[in-house]
């Protein structure tokens, strides 16, 4: 039997069609526009201003708080304005527009494809390499990783979980890190375990990707510090809690952090980021993303710089086809669909989805019959249906009573529902609101 | 076995509430929320059970033996409202967490008829004692069962889309009515 | 303007089932019974169904579009689907304008004085036959000849019926088996009763389907049938000559058709396997207290309305296991 | 006399006598009343229990009325002056005159004025629609029109306009509650004063982008030119973040500003026509109108219907 | 308020079972026929139309402190007299109210109306609120009697409407009461809106 | 309003003086009712006498007989004709059967047996279904269900579905069983005591016509 977690789960289609399509580098971009805030917590501060001339790498913006990152430039040209502009957050945003002019790096880093497995360094120094790197969590939530390495006094780390599950129907930028990078990747790994100073960690994969399955586990057979744990395909597979849950059995309490049951977790693309950082002193300003959906001529995988616009990787893709209804960055179970196709990829882009017409409108919301399948495939074990009902009369005590804190936002109940109710709309409303008040209790 | 049948009978076949009438004030009142209906039920036990008592002793001791049987009404209800009041104040000083729980609803009680009934019920089936409290204890229990059933129903409804023109006492009453079909299930039963 | 792209809170994807879906493969999974209801009752059987499914998509058209002013929504299939289980549960020979009033009942007070589909606590289709059973006692305990009657004594009164009217004359429980079809003949469905009760057989037949199909679980039927047997074996072993054994219980009267059809209305039921538990055992356990000792001598609709209104209370108590809850 | 009379009277007189010791036990030791006069509040209230005051209920305002040594902070919105003039008779106060209140909405992004730049098709509210991004045209402080506004509104005071896609205040209902304020997740909906015969000058929106980002997002959005804030002569008028805003209690209705908005963001309502004396086009109707009074009902009896045609 | 207006408004605008939704028990319990729903409304009319006239003579020598038994004391013994009369000349009609009598006692309506009106207001008026509210019960007694019995067995007022074998058993029994009086409140809130 | 101030001797007084207002009152009412009270249950009493026997002239002293099957005594009303001649007897009886519980009822019979009529008294039987006893068996246009001139002598009564002569109300055969419990206890009863009618005057009389 697989490995997988207990409560709920969703199986949508998978829909991985660029499985097979090799990392490509996509060509520069003519112009960028890279946000200020690109990750979760507060804003990094501007160091550059209109008119500067900058080199890939160069920090543009400094860490705006603890939780919060550095911004580097990811090409080398002439900031032509600092001003809004719409990125998927859906709301306008400060940031930098860069005019691209050749592609010159800052100095110290080295831009090599050569391997370089090697580390003396010790904790302290691998955290302020990272920090310094601006690296993020790329799974999703663009968690400052220098923070998540550091767990709060009291706790120590245990074991450290690479999240390589991409359990997201037809994103697989993962996929193609585990198959291409394989050998960085695993030293990224032993970076995050000297940082953390534990020494196991296992990569989480779901069972329907064999090939990274079987490459990394004939990487890892020498290192038995490393494993390779093979996983139920099943949707939010990939959630923190839930991976943690599958691997190791623990159950992070509610409201608490992984930290609480001694794990870590971070994603593929976020050990590959932290190897750049440390071993080339490589800041994070490319990434992977998966160009993706099902009348798109040419799906693919493409290390783009951040803050190129999305036009441009879809054009790579064969451009925008005929049908498209819906355009939405990440996948499609929690990615956020966007308005226009001008906004940035930011570090937290792990996918471009394309939706055609016939699938990107919703069907028209019924009564519900109260057939439990949300409640049975919740992972969190909550009531969606009574949340959404207390959320849209706005009963915040029934809604913070019945946990409504505790969603994960995996969307596994709008998928489900027979009725086609927008479940998870009203639940986002509703943590938003309950959030609130929690908030304001506590000042 | 008598009791069991008295029990059965109170709470099930001839429900206070569903069957019997008597009550619908809280019934429809106090059912809005699962709590106060908890709260409610044990306070109507409480009095229930000394209301009955008292009113027997009074009805054996004093009304029969004078022949004054034409003013059980007067007596019955006096006796019951002060007591409901005296109830109160012993409960406040006695315990006060008790009175939280209970107390603020001992006034709806005094005009509460499942009371009296009860009261008036328990001479007229020409229960002993024991048969009486045992009684009263079962129509309270029926009248709890009825509330708290209530009231979770309704809290239901409360969620739910309820045609304007029903909302309220009206969807109440149907449900009650309801309620009342389901429990005619029981009838025979005893 | 089509150009424009369409924006949406995730997830942007769906799975393709749907209320309609769920309603019809009710229907569909209620064919085999009615298909054997037809064989045996005959026309009449046709003529009570027809009627129930007709007047509850009527009222449930005509009350929604002139007195709630909304827009019908009867394509859902589920006020057919109560039309089915409302003739399902009447006698064949019951007049036209009764089948009508209880459809009028079941549509405008079960179910759409509430709201409509979804918003009713309890089972409309009950709501309706017990409206039918009170009011009209006489109509609704008199059953058709049977056109297929394997033993002739038995042609108009239940099993139940004659089980009650035995113990009731103080006949011990073997002597009045004596008059009671086999088991065999209860499973297929040999027997006189409601339109769609009487066969076991086909009955589960259509569990299978809606299982197969997951329209819906095991739980509530096997919860509600393992509680009448495990129950009623109890009684029969304290005392086999007042009570009958277990399995007559299973094959005779609703039991098949409220535990398997009726029960697990999603609408009315509770949504955790706990509660499910819970409303099962109890609508068990009413049963057969009724059957057993109260004055019907069916007793399944009144239980199955009985848990309904417990339902709100059990989903207010019996949550389901939460991730990372305390244990 | 027979007997049964004299048993009567005795009995019944212990009886009588007994509840009153005891009632007068109660009556010392029972010393927390309810002052009657909360009951008397309450029942000149409307009973709405609309919570417009900021309590609990009636009730609870009721109960605040009776403990305030004056009523310069209490105010029900639904009963107005007369209520609390009411309120202020029981319990021997001045109530203090508030100005009526009626809300308003600052939003003139009608279809034609503000294309769309994407479709929504999340559920139907504009507080999911808020969360989730900035609005389905360039403004993204406009209204979202999936009227949040409308549900919040217990005394069917506001109505979606089905052709310009904004909400629209009934005056002669709205009783200022506030519910739709509070509703509107771009707080769209400003309380003012209800000026005589309900004329009111305002800027309808809340745009503050910079006026060119603004123009090109919505025709009538306000650009921030800070042209009305020059002409002003009451200093009613306020920039912040490239938005004017006027306040009505300063606001004299003299309507110098509203010829002078290049942008047509400044709206007059129930004035008499203007004699055409400036050189701007004409402003583009408004296609609010002064309800009168017996007829004012006829723009909400239209309304429903093309509600439900949806 | 005039006095007619405040005769009338027990009828429909105030009506106490349908708008007041006080006195419920006796407005469920009894009203399987018309005859009987008119039967206890009088019977309570009687005692709110006394009771109110007595109290509200009586209200300046009464201290506030023993207001609500004194007003007890006054409704028993008002709901005895009830009861004996009742006794002594309808014999059959007081076993068919049975319980209900002696309940007119904590009937809220009575109590009700005696604290929120009697107690403040002339004989006259308070007789006037007194009939008019005891008349606006019967009628709403007699309505639910009679729409029960007409439900229940094809009759009003005992005259045969259409055959009994037509007439829904459930609506004389418990069941019914809840059901018809729900939809009529819907009714008369509706009216009463319109 | 000047109303009184809430002190103990006020309100002691206060409520003395309107229970003892009450109490005279009441109590003068109830003297007053008392004989119609009295009047008025007897009344009922003879009206159903009446309606269950044939015309007689007057009364004999009524009696209570302990049945052989009952813990609770009936009642028995002889009366007579013209010529002092026994018309019949009434019977009160009952039966605790009932679905719902006691049922009592008046049966008049013949000096022969055959039963002349019969009133139910009380009952708690459903409307529409058991309380259709009413009529039900005393409809003479439908002679299986009528018992009227039958005497339990000659015909089975029990309903017909326990292998009686008489039929059941439609649906209630519980409520059948126990009337005709209920008359066949009172003929037993009449049965078993005519032979002690003559040393009647032994019996526990009660006042008889008071
Ligand atoms: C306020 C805050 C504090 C956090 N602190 C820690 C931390 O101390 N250690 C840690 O491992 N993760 C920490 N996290 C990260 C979360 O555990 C989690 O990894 C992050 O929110 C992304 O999770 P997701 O991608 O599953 O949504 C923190 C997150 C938040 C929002
Ligand atoms: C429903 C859900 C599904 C997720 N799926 C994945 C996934 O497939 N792959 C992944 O790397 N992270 C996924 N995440 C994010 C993880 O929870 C977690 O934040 C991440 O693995 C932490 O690594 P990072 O900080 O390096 O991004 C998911 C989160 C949620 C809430
Ligand atoms: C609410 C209710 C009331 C009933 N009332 C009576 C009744 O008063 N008398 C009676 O004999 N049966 C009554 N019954 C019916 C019995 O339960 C039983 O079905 C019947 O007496 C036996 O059926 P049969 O007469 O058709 O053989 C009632 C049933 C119900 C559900
Ligand atoms: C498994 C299943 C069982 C159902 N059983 C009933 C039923 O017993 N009675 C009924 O009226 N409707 C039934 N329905 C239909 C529908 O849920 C019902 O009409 C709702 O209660 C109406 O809100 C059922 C539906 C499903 C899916
Ligand atoms: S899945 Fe949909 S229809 Fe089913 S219970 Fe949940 S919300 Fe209701
Ligand atoms: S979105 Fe939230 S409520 Fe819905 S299934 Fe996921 S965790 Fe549960
Ligand atoms: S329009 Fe707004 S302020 Fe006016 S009454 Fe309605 S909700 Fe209240
Ligand atoms: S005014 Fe506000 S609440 Fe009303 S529709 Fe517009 S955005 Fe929604
Ligand atoms: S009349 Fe109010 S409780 Fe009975």
């Amino acid at each position: 039997m697989l490995k997988t977690f207990k409560l709920g789960g969703v199986h949508p289609a998978e829909n991985k069609l660029s499985a097979n399509k090799a990392i490509e580098k996509l060509a520069l971009p003519k112009s960028v526009f890279i946000p200020v805030a690109q990750h979760i917590g507060a804003p990094a501060q501007a160091l550059v201003k209109k008119g500067d001339q900058v080199k890939v790498g160069q920090l543009i913006a400094k860490s705006g708080g603890f939780v919060s990152a550095n911004i580097h430039s990811s090409v080398s040209g002439k900031i032509k304005k600092v001003d809004l502009s719409m990125d998927s957050s859906g709301y306008p945003k400060q940031g930098f527009y860069i005019d691209v002019e050749d592609d010159e790096w800052e100095d110290g880093i080295d831009t090599s494809s050569e391997l370089v497995e090697n580390f003396e360094a010790d904790s302290k120094t691998i955290i302020d390499k990272i920090n310094a790197a601006g690296v993020v969590g790329l799974g999703g939530a663009t968690f400052p990783t220098h923070v998540k390495l550091m767990p709060p006094q009291g706790m120590k780390a245990e074991v450290l979980l690479i999240n390589g599950v991409e359990c997201e129907p037809y994103l697989t930028s993962d996929h193609r890190v585990m198959l291409e990078k394989a050998e960085e990747l695993l030293v990224g790994i032993r970076l995050l375990m000297c940082a953390l100073q534990v020494n196991k960690a296992h990569i989480g994969i779901e069972n329907n990707k064999p090939d990274a399955i079987n490459h990394l586990n004939k990487l890892t057979a020498s290192d038995s510090a490393i494993d390779v744990v093979p996983l139920k395909v099943k949707y939010p597979q990939g959630g923190e809690k839930q991976l943690i849950k599958a691997v190791t059995g623990r159950e992070v309490p509610s409201g608490a952090l992984p930290i609480s049951v001694g794990a870590v977790v971070s994603n593929v693309g976020t050990a590959l980021a932290v190897y750049d950082a440390v071993q080339k002193n490589k800041p994070l300003v490319e990434r992977v993303v998966t160009v993706t959906g099902k009348s798109v001529a040419k799906p693919s995988n493409l290390l783009v710089r951040i803050g190129t616009p999305v036009q441009d990787l879809i054009d790579a893709a064969g451009g925008l086809p005929e049908d498209t209804g819906k355009v939405i960055s990440g996948g499609p179970m929690m990615g956020k669909a966007i308005s226009t196709t001008d906004i940035p990829v930011t570090k937290g882009t792990s996918g471009i989805l394309i939706l055609p017409k016939k699938e990107a409108n919703r069907e028209q919301m019924k009564n519900c019959i109260r057939c439990t399948r949300c409640v049975t495939v919740c992972p969190m074990g909550l009531e969606p249906y009574f949340l959404m009902t207390v959320s849209d009369k706005q009963i915040w005590e029934k809604a913070e009573g019945n946990n409504i804190m505790d969603c994960i936002e995996c969307g596994s109940c709008s998928y489900t529902c027979p009725a086609d109710r927008p479940l998870l709309d009203y639940i986002r409303l509703g943590k938003g609101k309950v959030g609130n008040i929690i908030r304001n209790r506590k000042n | 076995m008598e009791y069991i049948f008295i029990i059965i009978a109170a709470i099930f076949v001839n429900n206070i509430v569903l069957n019997q009438f008597l009550g619908i004030c809280p019934f429809l009142g106090v059912s809005k929320k699962l709590s106060t209906a908890v709260g409610m039920t044990g306070a109507v036990t409480f009095v229930m059970v000394i209301a009955t008592i008292v009113t027997y002793l009074i009805q054996n001791y004093i009304l029969n033996p004078l022949n004054l049987v034409f003013l059980q009404t007067i007596f019955f209800i006096l006796v019951i409202a002060s007591l409901v009041q005296l109830v109160e104040i012993i409960l406040k000083k006695v315990s006060p967490s008790l009175y939280q729980a209970l107390g603020v609803f001992l006034p709806l009680i005094t005009t509460n008829c499942a009371i009296l009934g009860v009261a008036i019920l328990t001479y007229q089936k020409e229960f002993n004692l024991m048969e009486g409290v045992v009684f009263a204890i079962a129509n309270a229990i029926g009248f709890g069962l009825a509330l708290v059933l209530f009231a979770g129903l309704r809290e239901h409804l409360d969620l739910m889309n309820i045609p304007k023109g029903l909302k309220g006492t009206p969807i109440a009453l149907i449900v009650a009515g309801i309620l009342a079909m389901a429990f005619m299930g029981f009838s025979g039963l005893v | 303007m089509s150009k424009l792209l369409t924006i949406s809170p995730s997830p942007h994807v769906h799975t393709s089932d749907s209320v309609n879906k769920i309603m019809y493969r009710v229907l569909l999974a209620l064919v085999p019974a009615l298909a054997w209801s037809f064989f045996m009752f005959g026309f009449e059987a046709i003529r009570v169904t027809l009627i129930a499914v007709a007047a509850c998509v009527a009222f449930e058209y005509l009350i929604q579009k002139f007195i709630m002013k909304e827009i019908p929504q009867i394509t859902d299939g589920s006020a057919a689907l109560t039309g089915i289980l409302l003739a399902f549960n009447v006698p064949a020979s019951l007049p036209t304008w009764m089948i009508i009033v209880g459809a009028l009942v079941a549509i405008g007070v079960g179910k759409l004085s509430f709201g409509g589909l979804g918003n009713n606590p309890f089972n409309p289709a009950l709501v309706g036959r017990v409206f039918l059973l009170i009011s009209f006692p006489v109509h609704m305990t008199s059953w058709p000849v049977t056109q297929h009657a394997a033993v002739d004594a038995l042609t108009t009164a239940t099993p139940l019926a004659l089980l009650k009217e035995g113990v009731k004359a103080g006949q011990p429980v073997s002597e009045i088996m004596t008059a009671l079809p086999s088991n065999l003949n209860l499973l297929y469905g040999n027997m006189s009763g409601s339109l769609g009760e009487i066969s076991a057989m086909f009955l589960l037949l259509g569990f299978g389907y809606m299982l197969w199909k997951k329209v819906i679980t095991w739980h509530i039927p096997v919860f509600v049938l393992g509680t009448i047997f495990v129950f009623q074996g109890a009684l029969w072993m304290l005392n086999p000559e007042n009570f009958i054994e277990p399995l007559f219980h299973l094959l005779t009267g609703g039991a098949m058709l409220g535990a398997i059809f009726m029960a697990t209305d999603m609408v009315t039921s509770p949504m955790t396997v706990k509660g499910q538990l819970i409303f099962g055992v109890g609508i068990g356990v009413i049963t057969v207290l009724i059957r057993n000792f109260g004055a019907y001598p069916e007793g399944i609709s009144f239980a199955i309305l009985i848990m309904n209104g417990f339902t709100p209370l059990i989903n207010a108590y019996i949550k389901p296991k939460r991730f990372g809850g305390t244990k | 006399m027979s007997d049964t009379i004299i048993y009567t009277m005795i009995a019944l007189s212990a009886i009588g006598i007994l509840a009153a010791v005891i009632l007068y036990l109660v009556a010392q030791k029972f010393k927390v009343y309810e002052d009657p006069r909360i009951d008397e509040v309450e029942n000149a209230l409307p009973g709405a229990n609309c919570g417009g005051c900021g309590y609990a209920g009636c009730r609870a305002f009721a109960e605040a009325c009776v403990k305030e040594s004056e009523l310069s902070s209490l105010f029900c919105p639904v009963g107005g002056n007369d209520c609390m003039g009411g309120v202020a008779d029981i319990l021997g106060l001045e109530a203090i005159a508030q100005d009526p209140k009626i809300a308003v909405v600052r939003c003139n992004g009608t279809c034609d004025h503000r294309p769309k730049t994407n479709q929504y098709d999340g559920a139907t509210s504009c507080a999911v629609a808020s969360s989730l991004y900035a609005g389905d045209t360039g403004c993204q402080f406009g209204c979202l029109g999936h009227g949040d506004c409308v549900a919040a509104c217990d005394f069917d005071a506001i109505h979606m306009n089905q052709e310009t896609g904004l909400p629209e205040v009934v005056d002669d209902k709205c009783v200022a509650c506030g519910a739709c304020v509070e509703a509107c997740p771009k707080t769209l909906i400003e309380l003012r004063k209800r000026g005589p015969k309900d004329r009111k000058i305002y800027v309808s929106c809340r745009n503050e982008d910079k006026g060119g980002v603004a123009k090109k997002s919505c025709e009538v959005a306000c650009i921030g030119c800070s042209k009305c804030f020059k002409v002003c002569p009451f200093d009613a008028i306020t920039m912040n973040n490239n938005l004017a805003f006027i306040d009505s209690d300063k606001c004299k209705l003299c309507r110098k500003c509203v010829v002078e908005c290049p942008t047509n963001a400044i709206i007059e309502v129930g004035f008499p026509p203007r004699k055409v004396k400036t050189d701007l086009p004409p402003k583009p109707a408004i296609k609010k109108e002064v309800p009168k009074k017996a007829e004012g009902k006829s723009s909400e009896d239209i309304k429903p219907d093309n509600l439900e045609k949806k | 308020m005039n006095q007619m207006q405040n005769f009338t408004k027990g009828f429909i605008k105030e009506n106490p079972v349908f708008v007041l939704l006080l006195g419920m028990c006796p407005t469920l319990g009894v009203t399987s026929s018309a005859i009987n729903g008119l039967g206890m409304g009088l019977a309570t009319t009687f005692v709110l139309l006394m009771s109110n006239i007595v109290i509200s003579v009586i209200k300046n020598v009464i201290p506030s402190k023993v207001k609500i038994p004194s007003f007890i004391v006054v409704i028993a013994s008002l709901v005895t007299v009830v009861e004996l009369v009742m006794q002594a000349y309808l014999p059959a009609l007081y076993k068919s109210l049975g319980l209900f009598i002696p309940l007119i006692v904590v009937n809220c309506i009575v109590l009700g109306r005696a604290e929120a009106f009697a107690s403040k207001n002339t004989i006259a008026t308070s007789a006037i609120d007194g009939l008019g509210m005891g008349l606006g019960f019967s009628f709403a007694l007699t309505l639910l009697g009679a729409a029960r019995e007409f439900l229940g067995s094809g009759k009003i007022f005992n005259l045969t409407i259409f055959p009994e074998d037509y007439g829904m058993l459930l609506f004389v029994l418990a069941p019914g009461a809840f059901l018809v009086l729900g939809y009529l409140i819907a009714i008369i809130n509706r009216l009463n809106k319109a | 309003m000047a109303q009184k101030e809430s002190t103990f001797t006020n309100m002691t007084v206060t409520l003395f003086l309107v229970t003892l207002i009450a109490a005279t009152i009441l109590g003068f009412i109830h003297d007053l009712t008392k004989e119609d009270i009295a009047l008025a249950k007897m009344k009922a009493q003879k009206e159903a006498i009446e309606s269950v026997l044939p015309a007689f002239e007057n009364l004999g002293d009524s009696y209570k007989v302990l049945p052989a099957d009952g813990a609770d005594s009936l009642e028995f009303f002889p009366a007579y004709g013209a010529d002092e001649q026994l018309v019949g007897v009434a019977v009160k009886t009952y039966t605790k059967n009932g679905f719902s519980g006691l049922i009592t009822l008046m049966a008049g019979f013949s000096p022969d047996g055959a039963v002349t009529g019969y009133e139910i008294l009380e009952h708690k039987e459903t409307p529409g279904l058991g309380a259709k006893m009413d009529k039900w068996f005393k409809d003479e246009s439908k002679p299986k269900q009528n018992i009227i001139g039958k005497s339990p002598a000659t015909t089975k009564f029990e309903v017909s579905k326990d292998g009686g002569e008489v039929d059941a109300i439609t649906a209630s055969t519980i409520t059948s069983r126990a009337f005709l419990d209920a008359v066949k206890r009172a003929y037993n009863t009449y049965n078993q005591n005519q032979e002690l009618e003559k040393t009647a005057d032994n019996q526990t009389k009660e006042g008889g016509q008071s």
